[in-house]
């Protein structure tokens, strides 16, 4: 006998816990408030207090570290998600960046009380040099999307410098992430969608036919979206620049190709990384992130400030002043610079070698997933090609015999413990599950992760209803997005949601 | 080999089964001459791994070089305690190290988080909703600035009206990030005895616009009349963006309820609520509106809804508004966003509680009057607008401020801004918030007493000299 | 449709993620070991590699997180295990005494660079002092029933020093916790037990019978292990004394007194608390505790060392130099000095107000869930006393009516998500849980404790079996301790464990 | 009110179940004459409550009054470098807010733990069992005289031979525990020019015993012959209990493999596997012994079993030897032991591994031999037991020892524990391990020569002045 007898209880909200006659804690100063405010013009005062839970400190604790079990992670589960390189984070990059002086320093002191972690972003900004193969980096954008941001906004900048004004449009694959056409759209161009062939690789023809002198620039990510290699980069790139155009390299599939391929080397004239990718820093529930540019020798005058210089003696910043036609500031100052911190410190542990080993292991991890599934009967997007660190499997056929899609797939595999690869992305391929194992996971999870796979299957194939209708394991089961669309609830506060 | 779980043997397994003979074959679809490889110095520059004892030596050294000075900056990031608990919690593996609730079954604790931070920003701001979060208050502001044109439909302009007290450094961001989509930013003067919004020369500049910003407190730690501002910007046709810190929201009126009808969008700088100083990031941005400009918020959003069985649950929803779904049409470009920091204001905002959170405001206010009145009796030191603030506030002085600053940071002194810019007169802005002491207080008085009457000496020797 | 699908499988051992050619991590500084080994002499040298574990970091990481979220804790779960004192542990505790000039300070540094740490031990000494109404706390016990050892072997010292060598005997309660009787044979005592009456007391005419010049002294715990207050202590002070025997204060459950009554005016001559419970000091799994022993005049010189001194100027060391009648070490050092630390942060952050509310809040929190259990119809073992911080339940009329005993019933209440409380202890109150809320509790939780309690009843008499196999929920069903005990495998690497 | 989560109405309603009026109703069996109250200014030398602000602000001011010094003692408490994993797992609430496992169910996370922690000790020390830990390494060795002289039935004496070459603290402890159960500690010398046990003095002195203890490394850092003292107890019929550091155990004997038939109790401190210096304490014992042993063996003991649906779990076993069941019978009166310690420690054993265990161990002796070719060149510096040791070694000095740790500590460094006690000599302990860099083995050994000469300065000057 072994069925679930009690149903898991959906955790309160923390403002059920709350009483507004609670008293409060040690947490806060002791003070009068009530004389305080007496000081303060009464127009500007609130007339209600403050609507916040009003909690004691235990039952906070306990109240989010039970949530936190509700979630799926790396440091819990293997987490597949493509594009996202869900890899293990160290836990020193965490310890270390927290150390007193770092977190504690006010972003105004003074550059002589700053000179330890200037220096840490100084050397930084070299090694992100070296491992693209560009001129220079920027590293105050905050997330993959800010540092697209920027690097269009330079494409821009340079245009506009030029008086190259009649210059209105970028270029993107029909495959690219959602981040680059919006980016392009933020930075006041037009958007041109081209379509990408049978294997994976952009259509040169129908590029050919685009490109004008209203081309701005192009956006590529390669190893691309679709997790293979654009071996004809150096053909696109060099028919980009003839049209004047500049090349942006999305940098977020880095992570396959550090110390193998640089982007400079490949033509690009700008790119963003995604640290936390890549540098493997936290993804935190959903960040934050860090996206540092690299430019090429033309875009250096417009690279976002502050920046850091070194004299040989001083560590000092590099602002408007210094850089009169840069992009501007992303942010009130150096971007997220505690994150900044964490990527340094991995890169001081994995080294140049350890870098390459990225590649390496996560490549060979790839292939090996790939090539698993594969014999083991499930459709790969793109047989023929090398996976580069992800690759994309179609579950189009099961879908078609047992009516179970990959969101049903997806939902059975949380059911198995594992987090499902990222779905129904890039949306060209039908029914597709991009899969990223990365470099962290061992040989045997893998192993595990195809068995599980076939199981599904199996499942899929006798009984689809434990598919269609799972997950039947976790704290919820499949949840109701249409009501949350349709009815919209996103603040207890509000009216009647309480 | 640092974070590569796999055995020589099993690296021979998996090569064989993929068929190849080496790990350098699976990247044969390179051309080769684009190939780099280590062997050939490719990451010359970068040093080899090192051992984490080695590295925690090395950024301990750093660390300690900095060390921990005394702090009366503000400006936009503050000081303020932050409970133990916060970051113990907040770096829990489960918290740190998972991604986006993208599925929303395996990600609750993220969901329900969040879904507690956005009604904790609402009900804070007196905002209908809020979002999951924007990177920082100064991109957050630059959102705010987009989201208030394609709102206001009405409007006959994209025009912004943008106080000169908001923080130079915001308006450069807004700059920055807006100027690209035809919108411009009309800056309005503050008045030069109260450092607060010039409503006259405002009336006279205004013309049609799509949104009037107003921070509360402004850059000064001044109080702005925020109730006859909305209300006049809502007479001409124009959406209120508040541009409010969190903690001085413990005590002063929440925008949703300024003037008759609130302001429309709220954004601002998390940062007080119990994330760490740290150089001026990762910080977090949040933003709420009105029910109805819903649909034009940028970024994620978690709703509740219920699942399969009826039970509670959260999930991310309104997602047609955002890049991955609408692409070129999105309301913004933002995917990754702040998501550690939301649990950790969670967090803070949790333990602190609205009792807490008043007291640490109140503490702010109560030590910024004693610095003030502890000023008072320093020679030089003029209070050019004033001393009723929040905790921030501007002294002019008779000698030049980067030479104060500098001579404050020889003793451990992180001495305030230099707010000067092309005023023509020496100001410096100094926050004082709850963590410092009366001692500490008394000491810096008495510091900058005597670094001012130095510098004084000084000049007066310069300008002896010069005289030749 | 809703029933458990997947069994949870069992979490791999660390040994079995393991292998042996795996490369090792960053973790380790890198040499050359053999090369080093070869200056060692040959004879002591192992001939085997050690047999540990060889597994990569994120497996390391993911293994051990899995597994603390399969215990129960104060953080997570309601935990009302009698004795033991399960309250929040504050967090500032185990942020602030990890700080690196604590954490990292050797135990033989100068005392010129150890000022800091010696002046938190004296200012928790003088705590310690001014709580108990002792004359003089020597810290360093590591444990309660360390602190017992220091306590008997001191009232042993005071006898021989007094060459008072004929008392030979400790007089313990028979619902004494196992710790007394086991101490006192450690200082080489015989153990003489004496019984409660029905009221929870001491029967002191027994006690009268048993006193004689053999006796070296008495160890209670008051309020006693029945969760009641041993209102006679007076009268038992005055006869042990007149009989030439001292007191014994077993300190656990000072929880329930603090800035009360002190035990030294209570008559005590020594005492340990357990400052792992009443100080919140984490428990940790099972440790580490903290167990000072605090001493009226008459014991003074006998405290075991080292002790802090201070004189108005430096803080120095008291050893056996300054104290030459101490029982001795009982530690290489000062004993658990980092769980001290923390003891001393939570004094710090309650201060003398928030001593006596922890007592306030206990009792309250103890009598009230004494009195909903009761009303909801449970038998309370002793009804007419006060509840001290913990009371007593004894489910022995529905171990006869339905064949569900207290056993049942704790492994019922963990599918409930409630830790269980203390079962069969004391012994002599059949079928029993010793329930100790804690003042951290709040309202809602115990009344919901109390709803799950009923909850239980019923099912204990409509369906037993939902007892008797209990738990379901947990990640394994009820052991087999019989095995365990009988098949003994208690090491993975032993013959045939493996 | 910190950690009470009351409000004032649930108060009223919770004295009105219970039928009083007031809290302090509740202590009305207390004795009148014996209740203090704090109006009654019972607690008064104890401060008020503060905040967690002011006392964070305290607690970092005492940490930094000490320091972060270069540490060069070693004596039974190590620095070696910890993996920031291990503590930020280590207090995670599940593992640092639970209790013994007395309900396993629900206690896994802990009871697997305490399995595997048993596993490594037994596996790295080559012994059958272990238990689950006990106080630390000196209370440990007492546990284990203790339960030799319960083991050994055939030994005619409860004498225990006792090394003096066994750091004197650890001999002092377990005198303090064991002497009350009528068993007497032999010291037996150790060679003059070796430190090591004097064989000879041994066989003479040894008479009846219960065991023999034999450390290794000793506490002067040398090699013991492990395999001829261990047969030759055996043959006396004696018990060997070893006394081992476990970093060294990664490249010496394991006492399950000493002699012929092995150690029978091997015991040592846990402090070197990932638990920080913190003054002492908290560390951990361990123990472990042969099989046949195990039901002597203090502590708790976790075993692996199965469950109702065999599926494999965890739960304590062989409770019948504690305290809780077998009182006054028990073979220890320990209860609360070391679990987070022992958490932290298989933690650090786990991130190590075989190998990077062993790469710490040897670069603990290669540092250490780096360190004494900086000394051979120092005057006034020898080695009275000689060079090959495993991280520590004596030297002897021509200045007083306690001048010259003095002097090192105002260049901030802890220099070594003065070990001369009544030899005549002017004796230095001195430990080096992984975390010290060249640059620090110079600094230590020129600072070293400096203060000698110093110090040989000063003593001149002063025995000139003591002439008249
Ligand atoms: C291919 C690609 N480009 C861009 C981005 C955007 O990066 P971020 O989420 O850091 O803004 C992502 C990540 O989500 C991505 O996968
Ligand atoms: C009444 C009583 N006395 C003594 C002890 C022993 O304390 P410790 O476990 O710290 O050794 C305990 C705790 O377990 C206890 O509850």
């Amino acid at each position: 006998m072994s069925k679930r007898i009690i149903e898991q209880k959906a955790e309160n909200l923390i403002f059920e816990l709350s009483d507004n006659n609670r008293l409060s804690s040690s947490l806060a100063p002791d003070i009068d408030v009530s004389a305080v405010c007496q000081n303060l013009p009464e127009s500007v005062l609130r007339k209600q207090k403050i609507e916040l839970p009003q909690v004691a400190e235990l039952q906070v604790v306990r109240h989010y570290t039970r949530l936190s079990q509700k979630n799926f992670s790396i440091d819990t589960h293997f987490y597949p998600l493509g594009s996202c390189t869900m890899k293990y984070n160290p836990r020193a990059c965490n310890t270390l960046a927290q150390l007193p002086g770092l977190a504690g320093r006010h972003p105004m002191a003074h550059a002589s009380m700053s000179q330890g972690v200037m220096s840490c972003m100084f050397d930084l900004q070299n090694m992100l040099v070296e491992a693209t193969g560009m001129k220079q980096v920027s590293l105050t954008p905050m997330a993959g999307a800010q540092g697209e941001f920027a690097g269009v906004a330079m494409i821009r900048a340079y245009h506009d410098n030029n008086n190259d004004t009649q210059r209105c449009e970028i270029i993107v694959p029909d495959a690219a992430h959602g981040t680059n056409p919006a980016t392009a759209v933020m930075c006041g161009y037009k958007v041109k969608e081209i379509p990408t062939n049978g294997q994976g690789d952009i259509d040169i023809e129908a590029l050919e036919k685009i490109i004008g002198p209203q081309t701005a620039g192009i956006m590529l990510t390669n190893p691309s979206t679709l997790g293979v290699f654009e071996r004809k980069i150096k053909i696109i790139a060099d028919m980009i620049h003839k049209a004047g155009g500049l090349l942006y390299y999305d940098g977020a599939n880095l992570n396959a190709i550090l110390g193998k391929v640089k982007p400079g080397d490949m033509g690009f004239d700008v790119i963003h990384m995604n640290l936390h990718k890549t540098f493997s820093t936290p993804h935190g529930g959903g960040g934050p992130g860090a996206g540092p540019v690299g430019v090429s020798e033309r875009l250096q005058p417009f690279l976002p400030v502050p920046m850091v210089a070194y004299d040989g003696k001083t560590y000092s910043w590099i602002t408007e002043k210094e850089l009169p036609l840069s992009i501007g500031h992303l942010s009130a100052w150096m971007g997220n610079i505690s994150i900044l911190l964490r990527a340094y410190i991995y890169a001081l542990l994995l080294g140049r070698d350890g870098m390459e080993r990225v590649a390496d292991y996560a490549t060979l991890n790839a292939n090996y997933l790939l090539k698993r599934l594969s014999d083991a009967g499930f459709e790969i997007a793109f047989p023929e090609r090398r996976a580069s660190h992800e690759f994309i499997l179609t579950l189009r056929k099961e879908a078609r015999q047992h009516g179970t899609n990959a969101m049903d797939f997806a939902k059975r595999l949380l059911d198995y413990g594992y987090h499902a690869p990222t779905t129904y992305f890039p949306l060209l391929v039908p029914e597709c599950f991009l899969i990223e194992p990365t470099e962290t996971e061992s040989c045997n999870d893998l192993d595990a992760f195809v068995d599980t796979m076939s199981k599904i299957r199996e499942e899929a194939e006798q009984t689809p209803n434990l598919l269609k209708d799972a997950p039947f394991e976790l704290p919820v089961r499949r949840l109701d997005d249409v009501k949350a669309a349709r009815e919209l609830d996103l603040n207890y506060y509000y009216k009647d949601n309480k | 080999m640092p974070y590569i779980p796999h055995t020589p043997d099993e690296v021979k397994h998996m090569l064989s089964v993929i068929g190849v003979n080496s790990i350098d074959e699976l990247f044969d679809e390179i051309p080769q001459e684009l190939r780099s490889h280590l062997a050939n110095n490719s990451l010359n520059t970068i040093p080899v791994g090192q051992s984490e004892m080695a590295v925690q030596r090395l950024l301990t050294e750093r660390a300690m070089q900095d060390g921990t000075p005394m702090c009366f900056a503000g400006g936009g990031a503050y000081e303020h305690h932050i409970p133990a608990a916060v970051w113990e919690i907040t770096t829990r593996g489960e918290f740190y190290s998972s991604y986006t609730p993208y599925q929303a079954e395996a990600s609750q604790g993220t969901l329900q988080v969040v879904y507690e931070f956005q009604s904790m920003i609402a009900g804070m701001t007196g905002m209908d909703v809020s979002n999951a979060s924007l990177y920082d208050g100064a991109s957050g502001l630059a959102e705010a600035v987009l989201m208030s044109v394609r709102a206001n439909r009405k409007a006959k302009s994209k025009r912004i009206l943008m106080p000169k007290n908001v923080s130079p450094v915001y308006r450069q961001v807004v700059e920055t990030i807006v100027k690209n989509q035809g919108i411009t930013l009309e800056l309005i003067d503050f008045d030069s005895t109260s450092g607060t919004i010039n409503s006259d020369q405002l009336k006279e500049q205004a013309g049609s616009f799509a949104a009037l910003i107003i921070p509360q407190p402004n850059y000064f730690g001044h109080f702005e009349a925020v109730h006859e501002l909305t209300d006049w910007a809502h007479e001409q046709g124009g959406l209120v963006i508040a541009l409010v810190n969190p903690i001085a929201l413990a005590l002063l009126e929440a925008p949703g309820n300024w003037g008759e009808t609130g302001a429309d969008i709220t954004v601002g700088e998390g940062q007080p609520l119990g994330i760490p100083l740290s150089s001026g990031g990762a910080y977090i941005g949040f933003i709420g509106c009105k029910q109805k400009l819903v649909r034009q918020l940028p970024g994620r959003i978690v709703g509740r809804t219920i699942d399969l069985d009826g039970k509670t649950g959260f999930t991310l929803t309104l997602q047609a508004r955002e890049q991955h779904i609408r692409r070129s049409k999105a309301t913004s470009n933002i995917c990754t966003n702040q998501g550690l920091m939301a649990t950790a204001a969670t967090l803070y905002m949790s333990f602190l509680g609205a009792d807490g959170l008043q007291k640490v405001a109140a503490s702010c206010v109560a030590n910024t009057q004693k610095l003030i009145s502890g000023l008072e009796d320093v020679a030089g030191v003029e209070f050019p607008f004033g001393k009723k603030v929040f905790h921030e506030f501007v002294i002019s002085l008779d000698v030049n401020i980067d030479a104060v600053l500098e001579a404050l940071a020889e003793e451990d002194i992180v001495g305030g801004i230099n707010v000067s810019a092309d005023s023509g007169k020496n100001l410096l802005l100094i926050c004082v918030t709850e963590t410092k002491t009366e001692d500490e207080l008394t000491f810096f008085a008495d510091t900058l007493s005597r670094v001012l009457s130095h510098l004084r000496n000084i000049e007066l020797t310069t300008d002896g000299g010069a005289q030749s």
